[in-house]
């Protein structure tokens, strides 16, 4: 199972420059990944490239071994006719339910559970949301910026809940925090601007895990060396 | 709500009232142009009576029609949303059923349908169907991409799912094209009256006209008005608690 | 006897005075008398006997001349079985103040009403025709369901039935102190047909004891509904029917649909006018209503 | 898309006929129910011409028609969008403007604006304008917040402003019932031209009834189809240049 | 000038549970301040109640020589008839043209001025939204994670320059970064749950300006004290 892109040139129809130059990465092994890079370069276009939304780029997305690909984002909303936790009840596979208490606990939302999408806070909204995409069947899930709206100590309980729970899935997680970045993450695709070769360059992370303790010392190489790539 | 709409039509009927005995003064009309106020108010105190009771005839078929009109208008735009040839196509036959003046097609639908109640139906139907088909379609063909993108990505997208999405992002303009097409049918149920039935306002109108008594026209104006405001601000305290059930618990 | 035929006889006309008889038919029970159990139906401008016999609707109908003549003329198997009116109804109304209309001509630089597509204009162009008038003579007023351009003078001559509108126009202009008149073109040498009572031709082979018995329950109920001794027991009846119309223009209808339809004494109700009908199928031949003749007499079944 | 329509259109014409003629066929009915395909074909060769230039005559009273119904119903629309007293009574007002059948206010029609062009316009806007005026109450109606937001607590926000972001929001949604209505504004020409004019396709089909001629209705029918499916094909093919141009640069 | 609340206490007319119980604080100086505390415990609903749009709370809020009070969020859209340039031309004031040229400087916006709001990228979206704000005329300016979706980098840049340029305003920062907060704010009103009393507490940040240097041990030292506020 592996994600690779090759030269991909990519610039929107109506766009006047290029997002893309000749971009290319490998992504081997499963785990927890990071897209990183300043607002405006192409985190989110290289995403929806991935999961076939455009196609009018040049280059080859290949992956291999993954049939389902998932983006997933932080402005979707739930329909508001019914509760989340009613939503939630209805699209989980029955041999998921556990699961999905599991991540409820995990996210924090036990409480929240009877009211209505519009009815939660930001925050709320943005976990509910990434809920309902872990409970189904895929291979990569991108969350961009699934978590942008959602305190730290919360969001480090959710990153490292899900990494217990799916060790050998792919995540492209979207996220303007370097150090949540360097901590959490096994591989960084850092993205510089289009003009700059080669487009992104790949830092490893410290890929923290459930019950481990992390170096300083290492976390701060590692961020030192995505401000570097950048 | 609902009183104000009367009052609201009181006033414009008086304004209308207004208006017709201005021309008649200013242009001299005589009284067989424009009846006077007299004439108006004997007319009214003989034929009210019965006015009512066929107003009351022709809101029980309105009723119906529009229930029949709804859900022919939800089941052809849910069809008909669709880009695809079907969808143009299903587009295409409803738009020409109604671009054809109902007195046009009469006679073929009462060679299809015979002169009984389902004649009627149908055009009332026919009149009312089409501005909430239209509404309809362009709720239904206008996707709510955040709310959309889970269940399609995830393959979990059934098209009842969408109308459901769809129709409940907007129920705030579909409840107020519903109600609002209360009029519509009430217009169609008349129009059919006029052309085919032996019974209600539209009937009395017809016959009126036909002794071209304006008096009586203006009577049937003011009942159908009243009724209509009533039926419409009913409908509209309906459209609200629906809104409020679907929508909160 | 207790098995009576169900048939339904569809009018061409809403109800009001000139369809007594027909109501009156079917109120004193004269279907009944003869084991007919007839449902009397409406018309309306929509309505159409003629198709609906062809359809199964319908057993039996009104239907004017013009329009027996036209199905005929597309193959339809309509069978005259009475004329219900000896004397078109349809004339046209004028104040008589200013206007004398005794000879076609005086209509010259007048403005006429007519109904585009109408009776009123097959008959006026054959009146026109026969006077040597051209559309250039007169001005033509394009009419429509109200009157109002006849109130407000713009027009000088104006179409109507001279049984049921007519009376209703004289009350309204005679309130206000204004006298009318009617140009009838009959008067002038135009006969054409109005109303007639019409069966299928299957009807006529296959239940040929119900076309008789209907028939004459029918003219039973004509020749009763126009004695003047039951006028008061007749205007009683119509006003079960017809509540718009006020009991004095009703009683008015009645007197004329009575000089319409029985115009002498010993006129017998529903007595059919060949020469007439004949003319009617002549005027629609030359205006090109019809492509060919239709041989109207074959279908005509005298009543009596 | 615009020969699509066309194509679409004749199947079902074509589905029409054939429906008709099984039924001719079916009951063993002659010319006169239902003319037989010779006598259509005749009929058809005899007026086309005729009828052609009826069709175009009403078609050019249907576009101005349309474009006075979108103004008016814009207009009521913007001004009825509000929960006020003036809003409400404004909607009451419009609504019973639509409940009355046509052919019961005509004569007051006709006294007050002569029996013109001016009253046919009228007699057709008025039918036109309604199912426009329901969608754009409805559309008008509902706030954008996320848009407004800001115009409206830096007290930026002027009617025309929320006009302009409500209407621009909801493009699609209006450009879809507004070239849907063309349907309606032929619809209500035809109408009124029945009613009262001596000119239009309307008139011709008035006459044809009047000699129960249904051959020359089909071929009206036919016409008016076929006319209306490009004029609504070509306002289709505009509501997307006028969204490409404003939505996009 | 000074903004107060005093004994808040808030429920949402559905919600079962008390939002604000008998909430309290003053801020008296202006500056940048921080609403700070996990997700769902109310800031937004708070910045609501501030500027007035509910009004079914008990309680005084008082803002003395404060007219304009502005609430902006990350939700916000601009519409999309014309380029976000033309947008902020309209919207600004002739005084303040060449503020508004310094806000676009200073918010790395230059190049996106001649594009669409909805051709924007989400961290674009959120900073053409602000700068339109602080265009306004106003004396105190709500940012509800108005910069959520901004990278740190540009983030930082901002809020020196905003600091910089309204030396006298109020604003109200409403950010999940405990590191950013610090550093930034002066005032950071911690929100406890509402079962804590007292549900806020007020804790001094670092005031980071332009052209000073931070230090490391205070900056410490604040995040300390937020972390036990909390
Ligand atoms: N529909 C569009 N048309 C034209 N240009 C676009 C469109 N969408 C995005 N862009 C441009 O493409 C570039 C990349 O956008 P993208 O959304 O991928 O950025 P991003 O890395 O996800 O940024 P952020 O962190 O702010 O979300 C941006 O400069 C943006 O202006
Ligand atoms: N309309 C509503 N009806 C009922 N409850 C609501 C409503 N809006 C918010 N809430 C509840 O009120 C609480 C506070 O919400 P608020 O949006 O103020 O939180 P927040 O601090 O801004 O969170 P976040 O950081 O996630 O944006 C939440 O628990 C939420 O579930
Ligand atoms: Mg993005
Ligand atoms: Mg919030």
């Amino acid at each position: 199972m592996f994600l690779e892109c090759q030269n991909i040139n990519f610039r929107y129809p109506n766009g006047s420059m290029d997002v893309f130059h000749d971009l290319s990465f490998q992504m081997k092994t499963p785990g927890f990944h990071a897209l990183f890079g300043p607002s405006g370069v192409g985190k989110t276009s290289l995403a929806r490239i991935i999961v076939g939304d455009f196609n009018d780029y040049s280059g080859v997305v290949r992956s291999e071994g993954m049939q389902n690909l998932l983006y997933s984002y932080n402005l979707e909303r739930l329909p508001d006719w019914s509760s989340v936790g009613k939503h939630l009840e209805k699209i989980t596979p029955p041999s998921l339910r556990d699961r999905k208490n599991e991540l409820i606990a995990s996210f924090d939302m036990a409480e929240t559970m009877r009211l209505r999408f519009s009815q939660l806070s930001l925050g709320q909204q943005n976990r509910v949301n990434l809920i309902r995409y872990l409970l189904q069947d895929f291979h990569l899930l991108i969350m961009d910026e699934s978590l942008a709206n959602v305190d730290e100590r919360t969001r480090e309980k959710i990153i490292l809940g899900i990494k217990d729970m799916f060790p050998d899935t792919y995540f492209l997680y979207i996220s303007h925090n370097v150090i949540e970045v360097s901590k959490f993450c096994r591989e960084i695709l850092v993205f510089r601007n289009s003009l700059k070769a080669p487009q992104v360059i790949t830092v490893n992370g410290q890929d923290h895990k459930l019950g481990q303790t992390v170096s300083k010392d290492k976390l701060e190489q590692t961020m030192l060396e995505i401000m570097h790539a950048s | 709500m609902l009183h104000r709409r009367i009052y609201q039509f009181f006033i414009i009927y008086l304004l209308g009232l207004l208006v017709l005995f201005s021309v008649k003064y200013l242009l001299d009309l005589s009284d067989y142009v424009i009846p006077g106020l007299e004439d108006l108010a004997q007319t009214f105190r003989t034929v009210f009576l019965r006015y009512v009771s066929d107003v009351v005839d022709t809101i029980s078929v309105a009723v119906i029609g529009q229930v029949i009109s709804v859900f022919m208008a939800i089941v052809v735009g849910v069809l008909g949303r669709q880009t695809t040839w079907f969808g143009s196509f299903i587009k295409v036959a409803a738009y020409n059923v109604q671009a054809y003046p109902i007195v046009a097609i009469a006679p073929i639908i009462f060679i299809l349908f015979g002169d009984g109640f389902l004649s009627r139906l149908l055009i009332a139907a026919m009149i009312c169907y089409f501005p909430i088909l239209l509404s309809v379609i362009s709720i239904m063909s206008e996707p709510v991409h955040d709310i959309e993108h889970f269940y399609r990505v995830t393959g979990r997208m059934r098209w009842q799912l969408e109308v459901k999405i769809r129709a409940f992002e907007n129920l705030n303009k579909l409840t107020t094209v519903i109600s609002g097409s209360a009029t519509l049918a009430m217009a169609g149920t008349i129009v059919a009256e006029f052309i085919a039935a032996n019974a209600g306002i539209g009937y009395s109108i017809r016959i009126a006209l036909y002794q071209s008594d304006l008096a009586k026209i203006l009577t049937a104006l003011f009942l159908i008005g009243i009724t209509l405001s009533v039926y419409q601000g009913l409908l509209e305290i309906a459209g609200y608690l629906v809104k409020k059930g679907w929508a909160s618990h | 006897s207790e098995a009576s035929e169900t048939a339904v006889y569809r009018l061409k006309w809403l109800f009001n005075a000139s369809v007594i008889g027909d109501i009156y038919a079917d109120v004193h029970g004269h279907f009944k008398a003869r084991g007919l159990d007839v449902t009397v139906k409406e018309g309306g401008p929509e309505r159409d006997a003629i198709r609906e016999l062809e359809l199964g609707y319908a057993a039996f109908g009104v239907a004017s001349a013009d329009q027996v003549i036209r199905a005929l003329a597309k193959g339809s198997p309509v069978v005259v079985i009475a004329q219900l009116f000896q004397i078109n109804p349809l004339q046209w109304i004028y104040r008589s103040e200013n206007l004398d209309v005794t000879r076609v001509e005086d209509l010259k630089g007048k403005v006429v009403g007519i109904t585009f597509g109408g009776n009123d204009e097959t008959i006026m162009r054959t009146l026109m025709a026969k006077a040597g008038l051209t559309e250039k003579d007169i001005s033509v007023f394009s009419v429509r369901y109200d009157y109002t351009p006849f109130y407000q003078k713009r027009v000088d001559v104006w179409p109507v039935y001279r049984n049921s509108q007519a009376p209703i126009l004289e009350k309204k202009l005679g309130d206000l102190g204004e006298s009318v008149a009617y140009f009838n073109p009959a008067a002038h040498g135009v006969k054409f047909v109005a109303n007639s009572v019409v069966t299928s031709k299957r009807m006529m082979e296959e239940q040929a004891d119900v076309v008789k018995n209907f028939t004459s329950a029918l003219l039973q109920g004509w020749e009763e509904a126009l004695e003047l001794e039951n006028e008061e027991d007749v205007l009683k009846t119509l006003r079960q029917f017809d509540k718009d119309t006020p009991p004095d223009i009703m009683r008015k209808q009645l007197v004329i649909t009575r000089s319409l339809i029985k115009p002498f004494k010993d006129t017998r109700i529903g007595m059919i006018d060949l020469e007439a009908w004949q003319q009617t199928e002549k005027i629609m031949l030359e205006q090109n209503q019809i492509p060919s003749p239709v041989a109207v007499e074959k279908v005509i079944r005298k009543p009596f």
